[in-house]
């Protein structure tokens, strides 16, 4: 795959109840933003554990969003303020470990903010676009996929794709 | 016990009783004095309203001969020195852009916090039960209005010393020299201050009012911690009854001066003659006799 | 494992940008999809029919429906699938419109995109768990804490649906704040005339349980199930034998040793006292700290007037506990108070206003006293200092709202209108009396609100003075009150015989202390948050406790009444079945492996997990572990994510779960 | 993502709030400072109405009032300010920029009073009060002020004639060089 | 040395507590732990330069817990802490492992300890844990023994190190770690060595789902240190256990160190001080910074 036809695969974790209807928002008004982010619902950001993020790196994701609901606007009052004191933690020993700091990024983003859902999303786009493939971690990947080329996984089955299938 | 001394620059002319009697009442107190070397000017209103780099500047040079010469803490008997020292080192100290400047005007590296004391917390310092301890002069006529002015207790923020709007530290030490003391409204009013040479007509007016209220409130001295307060108020007074007919002497003692007649010293020992409006303790006791 | 895929086109919503068929088709072949349809509108009737007859006839184990959002239509195909048979946590929506087809233009970007969605559905929905949803009893008895206006109102309302309440106050009557009120604004009507039939109604009311002079000491449970322990208060005087004649307190002898706390402290009561002669109920507290009884052994004269023998000097507080299923919190506000404060205090005080040292700037709740005609002076204006009538009269808004430095920075709301009340009531009385009123705003929305104030100014006289004063001092009798009228640019100097401040409604004392044994958040002044500002404001965030009245930000009377009614309401609703159910998603402890770190219990925002003593055969405790209380997890997931060795899972957004749809990209 | 990013010119009521490190906005406007001023009566604009100039951004008329040159620095208004505003510290903010803008001052004799007294310290390190009043009464020609109590004071030996002077009066020029405005 | 092991046999005789865990001499540059029962055995207590280990890693194993459970009365464990074992002992209380009325602490005055055995005790020896020290005096101890000594002054090795990484491009800080984590067995020797993992079932060992891959390669090895060194993150103590007990020399400080770091950077807490505040994680403040987010 060439560079230029690269296009980054983005995963953000959204808790329910701001972001994840920021979204639905962001679509209810017809704003626009790249295809290539998904989303993975969870009640509230702090129940986004750090690895998480790991395991989407191994599944490939090239950056990652985090978002909740603003500080002192949690739905369950205090969600996003232990959240936050994790993620500066998990922030910080990523990005001394050698990980880019775009590749994993944080936003607020409530449920009436649909315009800087798309914001954040696309920014988190262009970043890793510039950024390019996160080479570092596809490293570990291939490296795992050729020393164990028989290792079972979870999720092996799921990789067909529908061409092959068809 | 030894204390830094930051005279100021009245100290050694228009308040030079303040002076001579801060020191004589000190020393009766078991306590002496280590004069900053070679301080200058605190910088005064003067500095800080046209210059702000000036008057930190100004100010920090004193705070550092202190640290230079090993004192920890200092008294400045003037408010308005007080005021700035105390403002200047807590701008200075927790503003880092501004404390390099000023280092770097000083040509010198500021480490060490000095606490700086106004008269007041002085006293307190030495132990406000040696005044009664030491007191040999009865001045039970003596009512006294209190004055604080306004550069003692502000910004309150900073000095964290007494109530800014209604303190009593000052009646405590002059109720434990003997005398009495009466509630009043301007404690902490403006004299006029700076405003003594080029608008004098300001400094009558606020200084009028705050001896017209001193005496509403049953007040025979007022006393002051401050020599530009002092002079405001009793250099004043001339002009005060030109400009207002009518307008009767009233004595103003600083702080210092109620307290040594209370150890004992006479009026002149003090420089009490020196100043404009005369005040003599047995005339004041004579009088209330007569009353 | 058999899952049925369902995909909507929603007209052309979705269908114009993805392409549903071959979102269909491709997601056919994944592995354990039995079945893959679209169609034009799944939620449709024939939709809905199409989705129940797939998983009848293909014995279908779960589905994934890509639609719109599963905040629109999650619960009508949760439906459809539970009248087909299935489990409704079993159905997993794909959000294909929302996050999809409106958001992007190409076509076959959005539609991988979709297809992906979709497995990543399907993957979660295979490791979903089979869920029912909780059922938890609800005991239909009302605790009510505070006896003003508001848990009068509350505690009626209740109580006239049929169901039991308990109102607590603290004090020895109910009637709280209002009935120290002398008019009310904007119809000027008493006070005590509109509220006394109601305290007495609660009182008589056979449905009320009424325990004044007690205070709540223990909230244990949760929603529906709460215990409370309530502390009652020693009165030294037998309820069921006193009869209300009052010949104790008149022959009391200690006569002016205790400040009378209903008149605002502008007059004395006896050490054997009925706070106010309307008081529910009427019978009388003996204050121990004054009575000469307790001091020197000997007096007894209220026992010797005592036709009943209901004097009890050695009466101790009891604890009772009641069993209750809502809880209305209705604990009002007291006034800022302009003393000097302790250092480190929030607050200051105002020492530019003399820190209270003079005796004729009062507050408005004193104002109120004397301007009441059963207060200490009998509704005549007469000042504390001398009982002279004040001729000129100043009024202060905002002392302590909207003040950073001294008070808070809130707006107190309510100044405004009874400013304006007390200025007319002033001039109605004295009518060659001037008022003048210093503001800062006046804030006067409400039905007939401004028309009041305006009629304050225009018939009235009163004289606005837009500016904050800044000092006031005594002369010869006269207050000196420096201000500046901002709007002319002009100081000015009033010298007064009065001075009125109306200080800041601030929280009760001990509002945070009652919050942490209640269980609910409350912001940094002290006032109890409701569960989210627009559209739940009187719930408080932790289930079955409900607010009312000033307890959670200033009010009026109507405003506390009405959301005391709402209070009710929502009690009512809680008591409309005899279950409560309630969603699943709940977190739940591997008691095997949990270590007994508790940061799950530092973490939780309900304070819904416990500690539980694991014991071996002999009863030995061996370790102590989490354990998650139902009731009042709210399902947030924190917990899980904090779990240094995964002990703990929320049900329905499981950690399996979530790997999958990673897995699934 | 803020969304303050509007580039905006830099305006006196930036500089203002780059000297005393606090937002002109914080002033709503109550008058509490103006009604506590104890030389209100002899300013033409009152401190609140500063303030409010310097919030619409009327700088010139701001800059041009005598309301700074007379306020005595007293901080009666800083320290009742229910916003924490301190105006005291804004006051002597607008008069720096006034010189440094070179904005016409109308009160020349209190600016003249500052020149003089800050003349005698960089001169001798220390105020000398008969150097001063001397200068003071040269700059503004006010010859005859003070007569009344000037001869008292000296009889009574409280103006020196000599002045006190310290010994290191490089430093003291030195700070007064390097702190020089430009 | 003659108070200690005089404290402890009085500890054992009057039963205040059920064991003394210490130091035992091997030779004259080697000490051991021990756990000592019986009054007799006190004499075999020693402290000095050469006692390395944090022994707060033996309060929470079930074993050791079970001595102190005697005839159906729980008695007290006794132990031998440095000040920065103290630090470990405090987060085990914090984090409900441990009771404070369960532990006798003897705190020894200490002024650093050998980076390992068979060194003299100098400046150029001193352990890497003990340069940043400023904790040479026990806090809450029950007893507070052993003499004042200076600590020898040298420079802090690990930070340097961690500024010398600091200063690489993301893509050679990567590269640099990865090399360090493939060393990696999993033989989890720095989780059993560690006071701070006392998990029933570690998370890497859960298995339904997987949260990290136990197998031995790049990608399980860089889990595992990113989430062995992200749970001690504002939890771990400094004791430098893990790094010494690594039989690989994965240089682990230079993670815990860091997140250390942070932990006292961003929000002034510095883990096992205090009783009397709450532990950084579990906690929050609603003032923490908000950069992070957009």
């Amino acid at each position: 795959m060439s560079d230029k036809n690269w296009e980054p695969k983005i995963v953000a974790f959204v808790c329910n109840w701001c972001t994840y209807t920021g979204a639905d928002l962001a679509g209810t008004s017809r704003l626009k933003y790249p295809t290539n982010v998904k989303l993975i619902r969870v009640m509230c950001s702090g129940g986004i554990d750090p690895v998480f993020i790991l395991k989407a790196f191994e599944r490939g994701a090239d950056g990652i969003l985090v978002s909740g609901c603003h500080p002192n606007d949690c739905h369950y009052n205090a969600g996003n303020f232990h959240a936050r004191r994790r993620w500066t933690f998990f922030d910080e020993l990523l990005e001394y470990l050698g990980v880019e700091k775009g590749r994993l990024q944080f936003s607020w983003v409530s449920a009436s903010e649909g315009k800087k859902f798309v914001d954040v999303v696309s920014k988190v786009v262009n970043d890793v676009k510039e950024m390019g493939p996160f080479k570092s971690y596809d490293e570990l990947n291939s490296e795992f996929m050729t020393k164990f080329p028989d290792m079972p996984e979870i999720d092996k089955n799921m990789i067909i794709k529908e061409e092959e299938a068809v | 016990m030894k204390v830094g001394y930051f005279p100021g620059c009245s100290q050694t002319g228009t308040a030079k009783e303040y002076d001579i009697s801060l020191r004589k009442v000190v020393e009766k107190l078991g306590t002496s004095f280590d004069e900053i070397k070679d301080w200058t000017c605190c910088g005064a209103t003067s500095a800080h309203v046209t210059n702000h780099m000036l008057a930190s500047a100004l100010a920090m040079r004193n705070i550092m001969l202190a640290e230079q010469q090993g004192l920890d803490d200092i008294v400045a008997p003037c408010a308005a020195c007080y005021n700035r020292l105390v403002v200047s080192q807590h701008e200075t100290m927790t503003q880092p852009a501004l404390k390099t400047e000023v280092e770097a005007v000083l040509d010198t590296k500021l480490n060490k916090e000095i606490k700086v004391m106004n008269l007041i917390e002085l006293f307190q310092k030495i132990g406000k039960e040696k005044i009664s301890e030491n007191k040999t002069f009865d001045i039970k006529n003596i009512k006294a209005a209190c004055y604080y002015g306004c550069l003692l207790v502000r910004p309150s923020s900073i000095t964290h010393f007494d109530d800014a709007e209604q303190p009593s530290s000052m009646e405590e030490l002059v109720e434990l020299a003997g005398a009495k003391t009466v509630d009043w409204n301007y404690k902490v009013e403006c004299c006029g201050a700076a405003h003594t040479l080029a608008r004098r007509d300001i400094v009558l007016d606020l200084s009028k009012k705050i001896i017209d209220d001193a005496r509403d409130h049953g007040a025979n001295v007022l006393v002051v911690a401050c020599p530009m307060c002092h002079s405001n108020l009793d250099m004043r007074q001339r002009a005060m009854k030109r400009a207002y007919p009518g307008h009767k002497e009233f004595p103003v003692l600083f702080l210092t001066e109620l307290l040594g007649l209370a150890l004992g010293m006479k009026e002149k020992e003090l420089g009490i003659d020196k100043h404009t409006i005369e005040f003599n303790y047995k005339e004041l006791a004579a009088e209330k006799a007569a009353v | 494992m058999k899952i049925g895929v369902f995909i909507c086109h929603c007209g052309e919503n979705i269908g114009r940008t993805v392409d549903c068929p071959r979102v269909s088709k491709a997601c056919q072949w994944l592995p354990g999809v039995e079945v893959s349809l679209d169609y034009k509108y799944m939620c449709s009737d024939p939709g809905q029919n199409m989705i129940k007859d797939e998983i009848r006839k293909k014995k279908l184990d779960a589905i994934v429906v890509g639609s719109c959002s599963p905040h629109m239509h999650e619960k009508t195909f949760r439906k459809a699938a539970v009248d087909a048979g299935i489990n409704p946590f079993l159905v997993e929506i794909a959000n294909l419109r929302e996050h999809c087809s409106w958001v992007h233009d190409d076509i076959d970007a959005a539609t991988d995109k979709a297809i992906d969605l979709v497995r990543m559905a399907v993957e979660k929905v295979k490791r979903n768990q089979p869920l029912t949803t909780i059922e938890v009893p609800v005991t239909k008895r009302t605790l009510v804490i505070g006896g003003g206006i508001a848990g009068i109102q509350a505690a009626l309302d209740v109580a006239n649906a049929g169901y039991e309440v308990v109102l607590v106050e603290k004090e020895p009557s109910i009637g709280g704040h209002m009935s120290q009120l002398s008019e009310t604004f904007p119809t000027l009507d008493c006070s005590q005339c509109i509220l006394t039939p109601r305290m007495v109604e609660v009182y008589q009311h056979p449905k009320i349980k009424l325990m004044t002079y007690s205070e709540v000491e223990k909230v244990e449970g949760f929603i529906g199930n709460f215990t409370v322990t309530i502390r009652k208060k020693a009165r030294h005087i037998d309820e069921s034998k006193c009869t209300g004649c009052g010949l104790c307190t008149t022959k009391c002898p200690v006569k002016k040793k205790a400040f009378n706390s209903f008149e605002e402290n502008l007059a004395y009561r006896p050490a054997v006292y009925v706070p106010f002669p309307q008081a529910v109920p009427n019978i009388p507290v003996i204050d121990e700290t004054v009575c000469t009884y307790y001091k020197t052994g000997k007096c007894q004269m209220c026992v010797k007037v005592c036709g009943r023998e209901a004097i009890s000097f050695d009466q101790q507080d009891t604890l009772v506990t009641e069993e209750i299923g809502a809880i209305i919190v209705a604990t009002g506000y007291k006034l800022y108070n302009i003393e000097k404060k302790p250092e480190g205090s929030m607050i200051k005080g105002y020492g530019e206003y003399g820190y209270g040292k003079y005796k004729d700037v009062v507050d408005g709740l004193q104002f109120e006293r004397i301007a009441s005609a059963s207060g200490p002076t009998s509704g005549e204006f007469k000042r504390p200092s001398d009982g002279k009538e004040p001729k000129k009269i100043v009024f202060i808004q905002c002392v302590g709202s909207r003040d950073d430095s001294k008070g808070f920075s809130y707006c107190s709301k309510i100044c405004c209108m009874y400013t304006a009340k007390h200025a007319m009531l002033y001039k109605h009385k004295v009518h060659d009396g001037e008022a003048y009123v210093f503001y800062m705003d006046i804030r006067s929305g409400g039905k007939m609100y401004e028309e009041f104030v305006r009629r304050a100014i225009e018939e009235d006289g009163v004289k606005y003075i837009r500016g904050r004063v800044s000092k006031i001092t005594e002369k010869n009798g006269k207050y000196i009150v420096k201000g500046e009228d901002t709007l002319a640019s002009m100081p000015i100097e009033i010298d007064a015989d009065m001075v009125v401040l109306a200080t800041a409604m601030i929280a009760q004392t001990e509002a945070s202390e009652l919050a942490q044994t209640i269980g609910i958040p409350y912001d940094k002044y002290g006032f109890y948050n409701e569960a989210h500002p627009k559209l739940r404001p009187i719930e408080s965030t932790t289930g079955g406790v409900f607010l009312a009245g000033a307890c959670q930000s200033p009010k009026d009377i109507p405003e506390s009444v009405a959301m005391a009614s709402a209070a009710a309401a929502k009690a009512m609703v809680l008591f409309g079945s005899d279950k409560l159910e309630r969603e699943p998603v709940v977190a739940k402890v591997n008691e095997l492996f949990c270590a007994g770190c508790f940061l799950c219990k530092k973490v939780c925002p309900y304070g819904a997990v416990e500690v539980k003593e694991m014991k071996d055969r002999n009863g030995v405790v061996y370790k102590e572990i989490a354990y998650v209380n139902e009731g009042l997890c709210q399902g947030c997931g924190t917990c899980t994510a904090s779990c240094p060795s995964k002990s703990i899972e929320l049900a329905g957004f499981n950690n399996e779960e979530v790997f999958a749809q990673i897995a699934a990209l | 993502m803020s969304s303050h990013n509007h580039q905006h010119a830099h305006t006196i009521a930036d500089d203002i709030a780059e000297k005393t490190f606090q937002d002109v906005s914080l002033c709503y406007q109550c008058g509490k400072c103006s009604a506590g001023c104890p030389v209100r009566y002899y300013m033409d604009i009152a401190p609140n109405k500063v303030v409010r100039l310097i919030q619409l951004g009327f700088y010139e008329e701001a800059l041009k009032s005598e309301t700074p040159w007379l306020c005595a620095g007293c901080q009666t208004c800083s320290t009742r300010c229910p916003q924490e505003f301190d105006l005291a510290k804004f006051m002597d903010a607008v008069r720096e920029l006034a010189l440094e803008k070179g904005v016409e001052i109308k009160h020349k004799d209190i600016l003249k009073f500052h020149e003089a007294f800050l003349n005698q310290i960089k001169r001798f390190g220390r105020s000398y009060e008969i150097g001063l009043i001397a200068e003071y009464k040269m700059k503004t020609m006010h010859l005859m002020q003070d007569v009344d109590s000037g001869p008292d004071m000296f009889m009574k030996g409280l103006l020196e004639v000599i002045p006190h002077k310290m010994k290191d009066k490089k430093s003291v020029k030195d700070i007064f060089k390097k702190t020089a405005k430009k | 040395m003659e108070e200690l092991k005089k404290l402890a046999k009085e500890l054992l005789e009057n039963k205040t507590v059920a064991a003394v865990i210490g130091y035992q001499q091997v030779d004259d540059k080697r000490t051991k732990p021990i756990i000592v029962t019986t009054p007799e055995d006190a004499s075999k207590l020693v402290f000095n330069e050469y006692c390395l280990n944090n022994l707060a890693v033996y309060l929470t194993k079930a074993r050791i817990k079970n001595l102190a459970k005697q005839n159906g009365t729980t008695l007290k464990l006794g132990i031998v802490a440095k000040p920065c074992d103290i630090h470990a002992i405090v987060a085990l209380i914090q984090e409900s492992q441990l009771k404070r009325e369960d532990v006798y602490i003897i705190g020894m005055n200490c002024h650093g300890v050998v980076k390992d055995y068979g060194m003299d005790f100098s400046g150029e020896t001193l352990a890497t844990k003990c340069t940043p020290c400023d904790s040479h005096k026990p806090l809450y101890s029950d007893s507070n023994l052993g003499e004042v000594k200076d600590t020898p002054k040298v420079s802090d090795e690990v930070l340097e190190k961690i500024q010398a990484v600091e200063k690489m491009s993301h893509k050679e800080r990567f590269e640099y770690f990865k090399k360090e984590f493939d060393k990696c067995i999993k033989c989890y020797a720095c989780r059993a060595a560690c006071p701070l993992c006392y998990c029933q079932r570690c998370i890497t060992d859960k298995t339904v789902p997987r949260w990290v891959e136990s197998s031995p390669h790049s990608r399980g090895n860089f889990s595992w240190n990113v989430v062995r060194a992200f749970h001690l993150s504002g939890r771990c103590i400094g004791c430098g256990e893990c790094e010494r007990a690594c039989p690989m020399d994965i240089p682990l400080s230079l993670l815990n160190r860091r997140m250390t770091e942070t932990a006292k950077q961003a929000f002034a807490y510095v883990s096992g001080r205090s009783l009397d505040t709450p532990t950084l994680v579990g906690s929050y403040d609603v003032k923490d910074s908000d950069e992070l987010f957009m």
